[in-house]
């Protein structure tokens, strides 16, 4: 009989789940965390367990992650999101040795070994302007779809230097720019590069190691991608699905603890 | 020889509020106009500058001397003179309250510490790279909580217990003000919260400058009665707000107007103006 | 055509044009970081002193796997370039314990760059007798390095000469100080760190024509300074850029006078010429260099109790006697982030400077063209209440 | 200090209490003295060199450093801190200096000891020795102090020997006699200033008490190699200052520090360690929030036990001195092996990085841990310079990782105490993953 592993990532913007079974993904679903965590960990169980028609007593372990990870409900393993970051990556990219996390509130740099175990990372302050939210931000202010910044950013001949360091100020000075005629994708790069310039930072605090993966929300903004790539001169890993990939490294882990028995 | 018009106009182009005062020269005020800075008025500064000519019944040409002040003082194309807002501010609240030797002012974009001597500016502190602490990070949590910003101070007031939250990021806080709410903490425990954190970062950054009491709150966000008592109660001590906050930086530069055309005068040195023409303004410096 | 300042102006933007030529010809070039390591000992061995600096434009990145972000970022800029390779062409290196991260920074530096030769001079923080004796000695031991690496022996005879060359350096950077002191000032305080930046990255003799050149051109020049009602003096930490200079010029000032490095802090001091030579130098750079990383005896002899007026004097009135001569009416006190050394100095200066009635403002930046930008209102204001 | 309700996850020393009281003891001490006229020192550490001389002189002294972990542990810090901001001293500077400079500028407004003081508080000083050794805050802060206090100075002057130039011939003999040169200046100042002078007999006892209070510390911490380690960081933290401080008569310490041997001995014999379950040895580096102590108790309950920590702070290692008959050779004998003792190994390898960074090697080798924590200290230049060359260090040559936990010694604010647990839990797998490579490369643990 196969056994069903669940990784819940509950992140400080979206809750990302997965089911995996035999090693396999088998499902994932991902949900925004509203204000009330304990009900996205609820509706993401449910919502995973309806998609593959299983019951709660098919999963054989659960771990959670991320910044709620303390309210989910249900009986779980906590592990932190580094660890299972670097899990999941693995699982996708086995010869990833450095990956590049951007996360709604934070960006983290983290090294790992061919089996996926953490050698080292580093995380970033938490300020919004050094993190995905930034460009949420301002994607919001431009009235711009998240799916839709990464290529308009492509676009830009011109992007934007932003004169301040700080994404609520950046806001305005978005605002302003375009009032001044600036074009909407040249602001979008200009942030694109500003974050880039961040993350590179980052990265020179622990070294990089090729491959190098980038995961999380931050991974589906082809327009950061390339300004990292552009930034750090190396072609960047980037899963199909970069943002469940904390939770896909929670349910290995989960395969992981109970496997043995 | 044509006697010279004594009306005097101080613009302060803010991040958030750009003010405009004229007076005249007996330091009446003859007409104050403030509005939202925003992103289509940061080109029009002349818009405010014509509202306040006609509240004070005035043609341009009547303005003795123009001094512009604030974040985008340097493209206020029709003054006759950029100030900083720092000396701006210091003689507004020196004329205010003379005798003051500290002030604290909070605007939209920065806080800054004023150092006063003989109601002169002789040193200050200033904060202007994180929108936490500054009067932003309050419009940033109104609008998230629905609320006029006007609203805050007299909401926070009835808190008996100040929740503090635990993100000083601006963006990050407003996300925890959400999910606190949804945990069932009363509003005006948030917002009495958050009015102590920039309280307790405002006073601290004061701090670098020697505290003289009585100290003297000014900027948009004095008008905040919830920050104010915050910074009351940091301060350990009495602090005066006055009774129009938001202008004392408008109304200093409008007095040092004066102040200059009067020193030349007195040296009978003529004094360079600009053509009393309107013209848009832009935020950014110029390149 | 002035041509004095138009080779400065090509120095101090490739200041390592000149040097990698000489290095061509057979020259050694020696890199010295800060002001405490005694280059007469180089230049009397033919070795050439290139001072260390770190390049203002130039973002931080290799540094900050070797020295942490809370430490002096101008010593990370210099880190940083050596990490980047811009300095392999040195044939060694001489440290001194300036200040803690410098002394630090010497030794992170031969661990991870392996100079051919380098040598970290343990300069003593104060001036006692067992101090200077020390220094004397510590002298003495780098000399044994030296003569080893080039194989000659250092004479007195070959040091004496080097003084020489060197105090010549110094009385012509003074005479060209003296240039700043007319109002207007002859030579502007941007074009003057250009200068110094160029001299510090020239042979002396080189320096020392150069300097020759550009106080003849001065002189004559009718294209100065305008007049400007600010006159002010920069003091504070090392100032190897005209970035912050050029901040404040733009602004309605005149930079007149500076109590800094690369400037008149490390050039002002004449060594004296002793039987040993070696005297007079170890006395000058630990005695007569002004720097606040030397302590002082707070007490004068035979007193019990400390004076703070008397000690403020003692430690800064050589600046009332700049700000006269130079007829400075401001004080810019600025202070790279986590320099301990000058920020501690800070509350005491403005003081000292209160009860001379000179008015100061305190700068922080960190040593990079965005922050120096968030300074502009406030030097705007400062210039506002010198009025 | 902290009380600690819960059962702790650490089992402190019973002997470590009388050390730490004793440190304790020295601010009613100093403050009785001060009260009947007799001279108090304001004394940065300079190790055993300048104390032995002022207690032989009959000087009291307290010592700000100390004083400013008193006040970080007892949350009493934050008013000091504040004041000292207001004085314009640049926050970012050393939060011993800033609690100090606060704590001074408030004693001069009131003209006595600030009430809210912890302990006793400091007395108004008499005199204040700095040092010029290990950091520029030792002597600029306390010439900062002249802003608040009108006591004369002296900064006690030492040499920095354990780098490459140490071992040029001649070097080592002229730092001794600088040392001893710099004590006899010393001495005369003192001489002067009080008004009395110096009794050498009594200054060779000490010499000699201090010389075998050192000896003895040593061998406590050498026990600590023991699996499982029998003394936990928490308890060197503690007991540390009675040595450094020269607390008491170093005759008493002695043997406070002989019965601290035999309790840890005891614990070595029966194999007991100081938390439950040993699963991570781990280093320290440098100085710890004092402020949140109680984040070690949350890490020993994960199984980490801190088992040995910067050298800096331990005693020299042993060196026979009875050879020489001035005292001050003697101590500065003891400076100077202080200094050089640890970089042996350094020194062999040809290592640049010699005295500041590479006796963590030794350290991590020889007490077998399978990490490092290091303390960046925003405020302290010198516990933070080299950490990144320890880091980089420990990795390349003994394949042991190190976990970076940003914070302070005594600005709270400074420390995330959930964050630095979030890194401690994901660094357990790192610690984990380098001891499967040091079993490959060869390495013993
Ligand atoms: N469709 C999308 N296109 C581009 N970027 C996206 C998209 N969706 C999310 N993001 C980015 O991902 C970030 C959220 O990342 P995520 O890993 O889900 O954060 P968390 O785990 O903290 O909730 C957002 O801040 C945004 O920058
Ligand atoms: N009616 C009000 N009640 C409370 N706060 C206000 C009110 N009006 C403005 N503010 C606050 O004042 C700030 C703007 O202050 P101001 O001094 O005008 O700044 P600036 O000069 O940078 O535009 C706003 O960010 C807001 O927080
Ligand atoms: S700088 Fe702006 S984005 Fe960063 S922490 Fe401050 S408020 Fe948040
Ligand atoms: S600026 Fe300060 S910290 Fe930097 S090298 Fe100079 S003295 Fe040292
Ligand atoms: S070593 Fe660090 S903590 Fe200690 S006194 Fe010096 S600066 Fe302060």
């Amino acid at each position: 009989m196969t056994a069903y592993y669940l990784g819940i990532d509950i992140g400080s913007r979206t809750s990302k789940g997965v089911v995996t079974g035999d090693g396999r993904l088998l499902a994932c679903h991902v949900l925004p965390s509203g204000v009330n965590y304990r009900a996205a960990a609820e509706k993401l169980r449910e919502a995973l367990l309806g998609k593959i028609g299983l019951s709660v007593s098919d999963i054989a372990a659960t771990v959670a992650t991320g910044q709620g990870a303390g309210n989910v409900p249900f009986p779980n393993e906590p592990v932190t999101d580094i660890r299972c970051c670097a899990r999941g990556i693995n699982g996708v990219f086995p010869a990833a040795r450095t990956i590049i996390d951007v996360q709604a509130q934070s960006s983290q740099v983290i090294r790992l070994n061919g089996s996926g175990l953490v050698t080292g990372f580093v995380v970033s302050e938490k300020c919004a302007a050094g993190s995905g939210r930034f460009m949420e931000v301002i994607a919001n202010v431009l009235q711009v779809e998240l799916k839709d910044i990464g290529p308009l950013s492509l676009k830009s001949k011109n992007p934007v230097a932003f004169s301040t360091g700080c994404a609520v100020f950046g806001e305005s000075e978005a605002v302003s720019r375009v009032a001044e005629g600036s074009a909407v994708e040249d602001i979008l790069a200009g942030v694109h590069q500003a974050l880039a310039d961040k993350i590179s930072a980052l990265v020179d605090r622990v070294g990089m190691e090729t491959d190098c993966a980038l995961s999380g929300g931050g991974g589906l903004d082809t327009g950061l991608i390339r300004a990292v790539e552009a930034k750090l001169g190396v072609r960047m890993l980037v899963p199909p699905q970069p943002q469940i990939i904390t939770a896909l490294g929670a349910a290995i882990m989960a395969e992981e603890t109970r496997g043995g028995h | 020889m044509k006697a010279e018009p004594l009306y005097f106009a101080g613009i302060d182009l803010g991040s958030t509020m750009t003010k405009v005062v004229i007076i005249d020269a007996g330091e009446r005020l003859l007409s104050r106009v403030e509005s939202h800075t925003g992103a289509e008025h940061r080109r029009l500064a002349n818009r405010v500058m014509e509202e306040a000519l006609a509240l004070a019944g005035l043609p341009f040409s009547e303005i003795a001397y123009v001094v512009a002040t604030g974040y985008g003082r340097i493209n206020v194309p029709f003054a006759d003179r950029q100030i900083t807002e720092l000396t701006c501010h210091a003689r507004g609240v020196a004329s205010l309250f003379p005798g003051v030797r500290t002030a604290l002012d909070i605007g939209g974009q920065d806080a800054k510490g004023l150092k006063l001597k003989d109601g002169k500016l002789v040193d200050f502190v200033m904060n202007d790279k994180c929108a936490a602490g500054t009067g932003r990070f309050l419009e940033v949590i109104a609008r998230t909580l629905g609320l006029e910003l006007a609203e805050l101070g007299s909401l926070s007031l009835k808190s008996a217990n100040p929740v503090s939250i635990s993100n000083t990021c601006t963006v990050f806080a407003q996300q925890e003000v959400t999910t606190r709410l949804s945990d069932g903490v009363p509003l005006e425990d948030i917002v009495a919260g958050l009015h102590q954190a920039i309280a307790s970062r405002a006073v601290g950054m004061l701090r670098q400058l020697k505290i003289e009491p009585e100290v003297v709150f000014t900027g948009g966000v004095a008008k905040n009665s919830g920050v104010v008592k915050a910074v009351r109660e940091n301060l350990g001590g009495e602090v005066l707000v006055p009774d129009d906050p938001l202008i004392s930086g408008a109304l200093g530069a409008a007095l040092l107007g004066q102040d200059i055309l009067q020193k030349a005068q007195a040296k009978g040195e003529t004094v360079i103006r600009q053509e009393r023409r309107l013209a848009e303004a832009t935020f950014f410096q110029q390149t | 055509m002035a041509t004095g300042l138009n080779r400065v102006a090509e120095i101090y933007a490739d200041r390592a044009a000149r040097v990698t030529e000489l290095k061509a010809g057979g020259k050694r070039i020696i890199g010295y970081l800060d002001i405490f390591p005694v280059v007469e000992m180089l230049t009397a061995l033919d070795l050439v002193p290139y001072r260390l600096l770190g390049d203002l434009n130039e973002p931080i990145t290799r540094a900050d796997a070797y020295l942490p972000t809370v430490v002096c970022p101008f010593l990370r800029s210099v880190m940083d370039l050596g990490l980047k390779g811009k300095y392999d062409f040195l044939d060694g290196v001489v440290f001194a314990h300036g200040c803690e991260v410098s002394e630090k920074m010497a030794h992170i530096w031969r661990t991870y760059l392996h100079p051919p030769y380098a040598h970290f001079i343990d300069t003593p923080h104060t001036t006692h007798q067992a101090a200077r004796k020390q220094h004397r000695e510590l002298l003495k031991d780098f000399q044994k390095t030296l003569e080893e690496m080039t194989g000659q022996e250092l004479t007195a005879e070959k040091l004496r000469e080097a003084v020489n060359i060197h105090n010549r350096q110094r009385v012509l950077v003074r005479e060209l100080y003296d240039l700043r002191k007319p109002d207007p000032p002859l030579i502007s305080g941007a074009e003057t760190v250009r200068v110094m930046v160029a001299v510090a990255s020239l042979p002396v003799t080189e320096g020392n024509e150069l300097l020759e050149q550009v106080i003849g051109e001065i002189k004559g020049r009718k294209d100065g300074p305008a007049p400007k009602p600010a006159r002010l003096i920069v003091w504070g930490s090392i100032i190897d850029n005209t970035a912050l200079v050029d901040l404040v010029e733009s602004l309605g000032a005149n930079v007149v006078m500076d109590d800094t490095t690369v400037g008149s802090r490390d050039y002002f001091p004449l060594v004296e010429i002793t039987d040993d030579p070696r005297d007079g130098l170890a006395d000058r750079y630990l005695v007569a260099l002004r720097s606040p990383r030397t302590f002082r005896e707070t007490v004068p002899d035979g007193n019990r109790r400390k004076d703070y007026m008397a000690d403020l004097e003692s430690r800064f009135g050589y600046l009332k006697d700049y700000a006269r001569e130079w007829q400075v009416n401001g004080v810019i006190l600025q202070v790279l982030r986590y320099c301990d050394i000058h920020g501690y100095e800070v509350p005491a200066l403005k003081d000292y400077l209160e009860s001379i009635g000179l008015p100061g403002i305190y700068l922080e930046h960190d040593y990079s063209k965005v922050a120096l930008a968030q300074l502009r209102t406030r030097v705007q204001a400062f210039l506002e209440i010198i009025g | 200090m902290t009380v600690e309700k819960k059962k702790r996850a650490i089992s402190r020393l019973k002997s470590m209490y009388p050390l730490r009281a004793l440190v304790d003891g020295m601010y009613k001490k100093a403050v009785e003295a001060s009260k009947n006229g007799e001279p108090v020192a304001w004394c940065m550490v300079n190790w055993w060199a300048g104390d032995t001389v002022l207690q032989a002189m009959g000087v009291h002294t307290v010592h700000p450093e100390d004083y400013g972990a008193v006040c970080a542990a007892f949350g009493a810090a934050q008013p000091y801190l504040d004041r000292s901001d207001s004085e314009g001293f640049p926050s970012h500077m050393c939060g011993y200096a800033r609690n100090c400079l606060g704590y001074a500028a408030l004693m001069q407004d009131l003209g006595e000891i600030p009430p809210e003081a912890p302990m006793a508080g400091m007395p108004k000083p008499t005199l204040l020795l700095g040092s010029g050794y290990f950091c520029d805050t030792r002597y600029k802060w306390f010439q900062a102090l002249g802003r608040y206090l009108d006591a004369p100075m002296w900064v006690l002057e030492m040499p920095h020997p354990g780098v490459p130039e140490s071992r040029i011939e001649g070097n080592r003999e002229h730092n001794i006699r600088f040392l001893v040169e710099e004590l006899r200046e010393l001495i005369g100042f003192l001489e002067k200033q009080l008004d009395r002078k110096m009794d050498y007999v009594r200054l060779g006892e000490i010499v000699d008490d201090t010389i075998e209070m050192n000896r003895v510390w040593h061998e406590v911490n050498e026990l600590r190699k023991a699996r499982p380690c029998p003394m936990h960081s928490r308890d060197f933290w503690s007991s540390m200052p009675a040595s450094l401080y020269m607390a008491s008569d170093p005759r008493v310490t002695a043997g406070l520090y002989r019965d601290m041997y035999d309790e840890v001995k005891s614990r070595v014999d029966n194999h007991t360690g100081a938390v439950p379950e040993e699963k991570y040895r781990v280093a320290f580096a440098e100085l710890p929030p004092w402020h949140s102590l109680g984040f070690f108790n949350q890490l020993a309950e994960r199984g980490w036990n801190f088992v040995i920590e910067s050298w800096a702070y331990h005693p020299p290692k042993p060196v026979d001195l009875s050879g020489l008959s001035d005292p001050l050779e003697r101590i500065a004998g003891l400076t100077y092996q202080y200094f050089s003792g640890y970089f042996e190994d350094a020194f062999q390898a040809g290592d640049g990085w010699g005295y500041f960074a590479h006796p963590y090697l030794e350290m991590v080798r020889e007490y077998r841990c399978d990490g490092i924590l290091l303390h960046p200290l925003l405020t302290c230049r010198t516990a933070t310079n080299h950490l990144t060359v320890v880091q980089n260090q420990l990795m390349e040559q003994l394949k042991v990782p190190s976990l970076v936990v940003e914070g302070d010694i005594v600005d709270l604010n400074l420390f995330n105490p959930a964050e630095a647990l979030r890194k401690a839990e994901t660094f357990e797998e790192t610690m984990q993953h380098y001891r499967a490579v040091r079993k490959e490369a060869g390495f013993d643990w």
